[in-house]
């Protein structure tokens, strides 16, 4: 065992966890928390991919023998940031729909068939 | 009921990924043939210390510039959507003393800290984005305790847009001086001084300000409701 | 990695399914946003064991921090109570 | 020296542009607009006439493949290109006279980015930079889609973004997976090294990259957010969707699963699931009282029959469909053009309210006809052509179960869209007479001459698709393209 069923099995669950409660929940917040979930699983599985056993940070100095994979630390950077952006574009448009129908609840919005 | 057959086959689908991706990327090994020469070479070809800020700024600098776009993006899309929005005015309660008075003195502590992070993007880890999210998180500070207090839209716009076009600009006089879009055109320097590793530092700074800018332009859209 | 940090690893794990029940099961939205912050938090540690630590400072500044200041002023403007 | 690099450039220096002076001088987004993409256009055009001799290629920070992102201009992606751009020049044009949505400045700097966004995903060659472009181009339609605050496009908008995030989270799976077992993220190096890895693993990624595009190319069962996104956008928006933003979703689509995962299972789902969607949605469009929401149907239809086509994998059948995808933008285009001056005119929504709007108006009748009857593939019109390569190049392979629920689909359609004629043309002494803007109309004017000129002279661009099925067709010479030189 080196722990990589633990990191493996976290972002696993976090994904399945997020896309449930995007699936099953009526709240649109709720739905939103969901996807940003599910978001940070995908994160975690992407890092968990370039880890190298024994590997330091890809911090150069004199004394480094093993570096870990530099390049899914770069994409979840990106990632996060894009993950942030849909968030807070989620939202906007979720407070409007609070605006106009005066619920969250996906099942009161009338015309939202799923 | 189409929803739950797509659930069902999602989560198959799922579940069959995940299950390949434990069996067949098997943790701790090293699989990488580009983070290879990244790592062999990177602190040589960029010279930044700190690799992944040489991947994220240089070797896969294009989609960093997509990403600035991405948050850009954000940031119109919620002053377009929230725009003219009226909400029922709540009471508006000043916040305590204490955090007034604490909000004066940190307020400058953090947005120097945030500028200690984006400009040694390149030695330490950090960069420009959590360095610009932190200068953001202190106007979201200085908007809790002084609830009037407001930054003006035109700074904020002009901060960004001057900063992306800055950093447009640059790439471009990479493509003019080395015909290549955003390659480093400065001297790299000796690794491990503040001033080396060419135009990452120069980005990276451009991308604190615009990204501060964007978030509090965020903030301040969020919270603007009575009026 | 040694025993010891698989430990620490595994408690953190615990954590993190805790919140997520919590972020599922709560009916109090603000709850349920802080426990997605809780998420990343504990996220950005599990960054700093696998030795990406601007992954984590990020993660901890956009992810837990701003992430949830967004949704705590949406939460303002809307209702905070999942009917 | 053209660079792909300045189409993203120019698009982004005008987007920040705006940004940076609108506080100051209010709605110049629309002029800046209007000139930002002319020059892309410009740019897009020399590029692809240039990648018909040499396929143009660029890469970023001074180093080679795979170790940099590189974009990519060879046919196939030339034509998408070319398609993206002047629809979407269109599309400016069309604004200039027609007020776009509140506020303005930003509306228009949503619109450049989302261009520059379709732009960057047909021609980047790397699987995460597919990503970012994709992001860029998603969020921007979320954004155009439910800018107008009206209950219906905020419900679109919200639908399209929950859906589309999923996708796109399946998409950065698929992406570890690859990176894990390759090592590389440049898909044409990727598809080099598919052959050594492990089988099931491709077919996993295979799948996950099927469903995050299908969101895009809105094909069942993942076009559930279509419809309303169509009815609650604005008329212009609606026309980008189905000219611009589904067009790049189907490149994406076609290319990762022809370069970098061809695998035999490929056409067999492509095809089930394209005609699944071709005859669900010519169903629904039946039924539809809302004269944009039966063209919304009937654009996801269109696209289910393009992804089909191309689904056979013959040189004939993606000559076939990439004719049938061109001539569907065109039209769709047109359309919802029409309606939109319709609507700003009279704000009918309705079906049974464009009675005798022909009759009374013989311009409008008439580009309503022409683009109509080119979408049913009327003889002498471009959609004939491309109509008929479709049946002939299904023929051939001998698909005829695939070739008769073509032929019933396309008899819904003509059955409801000249039930759509008839109602224009009806006497009704009571429509109203409607103003047309010249500026307005041009685009819509220029898509009917295009209809006709290639209607009665296919030949003057069916080589430009030659060439694009050749590009698709061989992986190989994409491939030693990227990596070879």
């Amino acid at each position: 065992m080196n722990g990589g069923a633990m990191f493996y099995g976290a972002a696993i669950a976090l994904i399945i966890g997020g896309i449930m409660i995007a699936a099953t929940k009526r709240n649109l917040i709720k739905i939103i928390i969901g996807l940003n979930i599910m978001e940070t699983g995908v994160n975690l599985l992407l890092i968990t991919t370039g880890y190298i056993s024994g590997g330091t940070a890809p911090i150069m100095n004199k004394t480094w023998t093993k570096v870990v994979d530099p390049i899914p630390q770069a994409l979840v950077l990106t990632a996060i940031v894009i993950g942030v952006a849909v968030t807070a574009m989620a939202l906007s448009i979720v407070v409007r729909i609070y605006e106009k129908n005066n619920s969250l609840d996906i099942r009161k919005i009338k015309e939202m068939r799923w | 009921m189409i929803k739950k057959v797509l659930i069902i086959l999602l989560f198959v689908l799922l579940g069959l990924s995940l299950y390949s991706v434990v069996k067949y990327n098997t943790f701790g090994e090293d699989k990488t043939v580009v983070a290879r020469h990244y790592i062999d070479y990177g602190m040589k070809e960029t010279g930044s210390q700190n690799i992944v800020t040489a991947v994220v700024v240089l070797y896969r600098g294009f989609d960093t510039l997509g990403e600035v776009t991405v948050l850009f993006l954000a940031a119109t899309a919620l002053g377009a959507l929230l725009h003219g929005l009226r909400f029922k005015s709540k009471e508006k309660e000043p916040s305590s003393l204490i955090v007034s008075t604490a909000a004066r003195y940190i307020f400058p502590l953090i947005i120097l800290f945030g500028t200690y992070v984006f400009v040694h993007g390149h030695l330490t880890p950090g960069g420009g984005f959590p360095g610009g999210v932190i200068i953001a998180s202190a106007f979201l500070l200085l908007f809790l305790a002084y609830t009037q207090k407001e930054v003006s839209e035109k700074t904020l716009s002009l901060t960004e847009g001057t900063a992306g076009i800055l950093y447009v600009i640059t790439g471009l006089l990479g493509l003019v001086m080395l015909n290549s879009f955003l390659a480093n055109f400065l001297p790299k320097g000796i690794p491990g001084k503040l001033l080396s590793a060419g135009i990452i530092p120069l980005i990276y700074i451009l991308i604190g300000f615009k990204v501060g800018a964007e978030m509090t332009g965020v903030l301040r859209n969020l919270k603007e409701e009575e009026k | 990695m040694s025993s010891i940090i698989i430990i620490f690893v595994s408690i953190l794990v615990l954590f993190m399914l805790g919140a997520t029940i919590v972020a599922w099961v709560t009916k109090d939205l603000l709850v349920a946003v802080l426990s997605s912050g809780t998420i990343s938090l504990i996220a950005s540690i599990l960054y700093l064991i696998l030795q990406a630590p601007d992954v984590a400072i990020t993660e901890a500044a956009i992810g837990a921090g701003l992430t949830t200041g967004i949704f705590v002023y949406v939460l303002k403007k809307t209702e905070r109570f999942e009917k | 020296m053209v660079n792909p690099i300045l189409i993203i450039a120019i698009s982004l220096f005008g987007a920040f542009f705006i940004a940076l002076i609108s506080p100051f001088v209010k709605r110049t987004g629309k002029i800046i607009a209007f000139l930002t993409i002319g020059f892309d256009l410009y740019i897009g055009a020399s590029l692809a006439l240039k990648s018909l001799r040499t396929p143009v290629i660029a890469y970023t920070a001074g180093f080679k493949p795979p170790f940099s992102i590189n974009l990519v201009v060879e046919p196939f992606s030339a034509v998408f290109l070319l398609i993206v751009l002047t629809i979407g020049f269109l599309i400016s044009l069309y604004y200039l006279a027609h007020p776009g949505e509140e506020p303005e400045d930003k509306f228009f700097t949503l619109l450049i980015l989302n261009l520059m966004g379709a732009s960057g995903i047909i021609m980047t060659g790397d699987l995460f930079n597919l990503f970012v472009f994709f992001e860029i181009t998603a969020i921007s339609s979320y954004a155009l889609v439910s800018i107008r605050k009206q209950k219906a496009s905020l419900e679109g908008g919200i639908k399209y973004l929950i859906i589309s995030s999923i996708g796109s989270s399946l998409f950065l799976v698929a992406i570890a997976l690859l990176y894990g077992q390759t090592g590389t993220l440049n898909i044409a190096d990727i598809a080099a090294k598919l052959p050594f890895i492990n089988k099931s693993v491709a077919l996993v990624a295979f799948l996950l990259i099927l469903v995050a595009f299908f969101v895009e190319s809105e094909i069942f069962p993942f076009n559930g957010w279509a419809p309303d996104a169509y009815q609650g956008a604005g008329e212009g928006i609606s026309a980008l969707l189905a000219g611009v933003i589904s067009k790049a979703g189907l490149y994406a689509l076609i290319r990762l699963t022809f370069t970098l995962l061809d695998l035999p299972l490929r056409s067999k789902l492509l095809i089930v699931f394209g005609i699944m969607t071709f005859l669900i949605a010519e169903l629904s469009a039946l039924k539809q009282k809302r004269v944009k929401r039966m063209l919304a149907y009937s654009s996801i239809g269109q696209m289910g029959l393009v992804v089909a086509i191309f689904g056979i994998g013959t040189i004939p059948a993606l000559k076939a469909a990439i004719f049938q995808g061109v001539n569907h933008a065109v039209s769709k285009v047109a359309l919802f053009l029409l309606v939109g001056m319709v609507i700003k005119n009279l704000g009918i929504y309705k079906l049974d309210d464009y009675k005798g709007l022909g009759r009374k108006n013989p311009l409008l009748g008439l580009l309503f006809s022409l683009a109509i009857l080119n979408l049913l593939g009327f003889p002498l019109f471009a959609g004939f052509w491309s109509k008929l390569s479709i049946l002939l190049s299904t023929g051939k392979q001998g698909l005829y179960l695939l070739l008769s629920l073509i032929l019933t689909g396309a008899i819904v359609e003509v059955y409801y869209y000249v039930r759509f004629m008839k109602i224009l043309y009806e006497r009704n002494e009571e429509a109203s007479h409607l103003e047309i803007h010249l500026l307005e109309a041009i685009p819509i004017i220029a898509m009917a001459a295009f209809i006709i000129i290639i209607g009665v002279n296919p030949g003057l661009i069916t080589p430009l698709f030659e060439k694009a099925s050749e590009a698709i067709f061989m992986k190989f010479s994409y491939i030693n393209l990227v990596i070879g030189g």
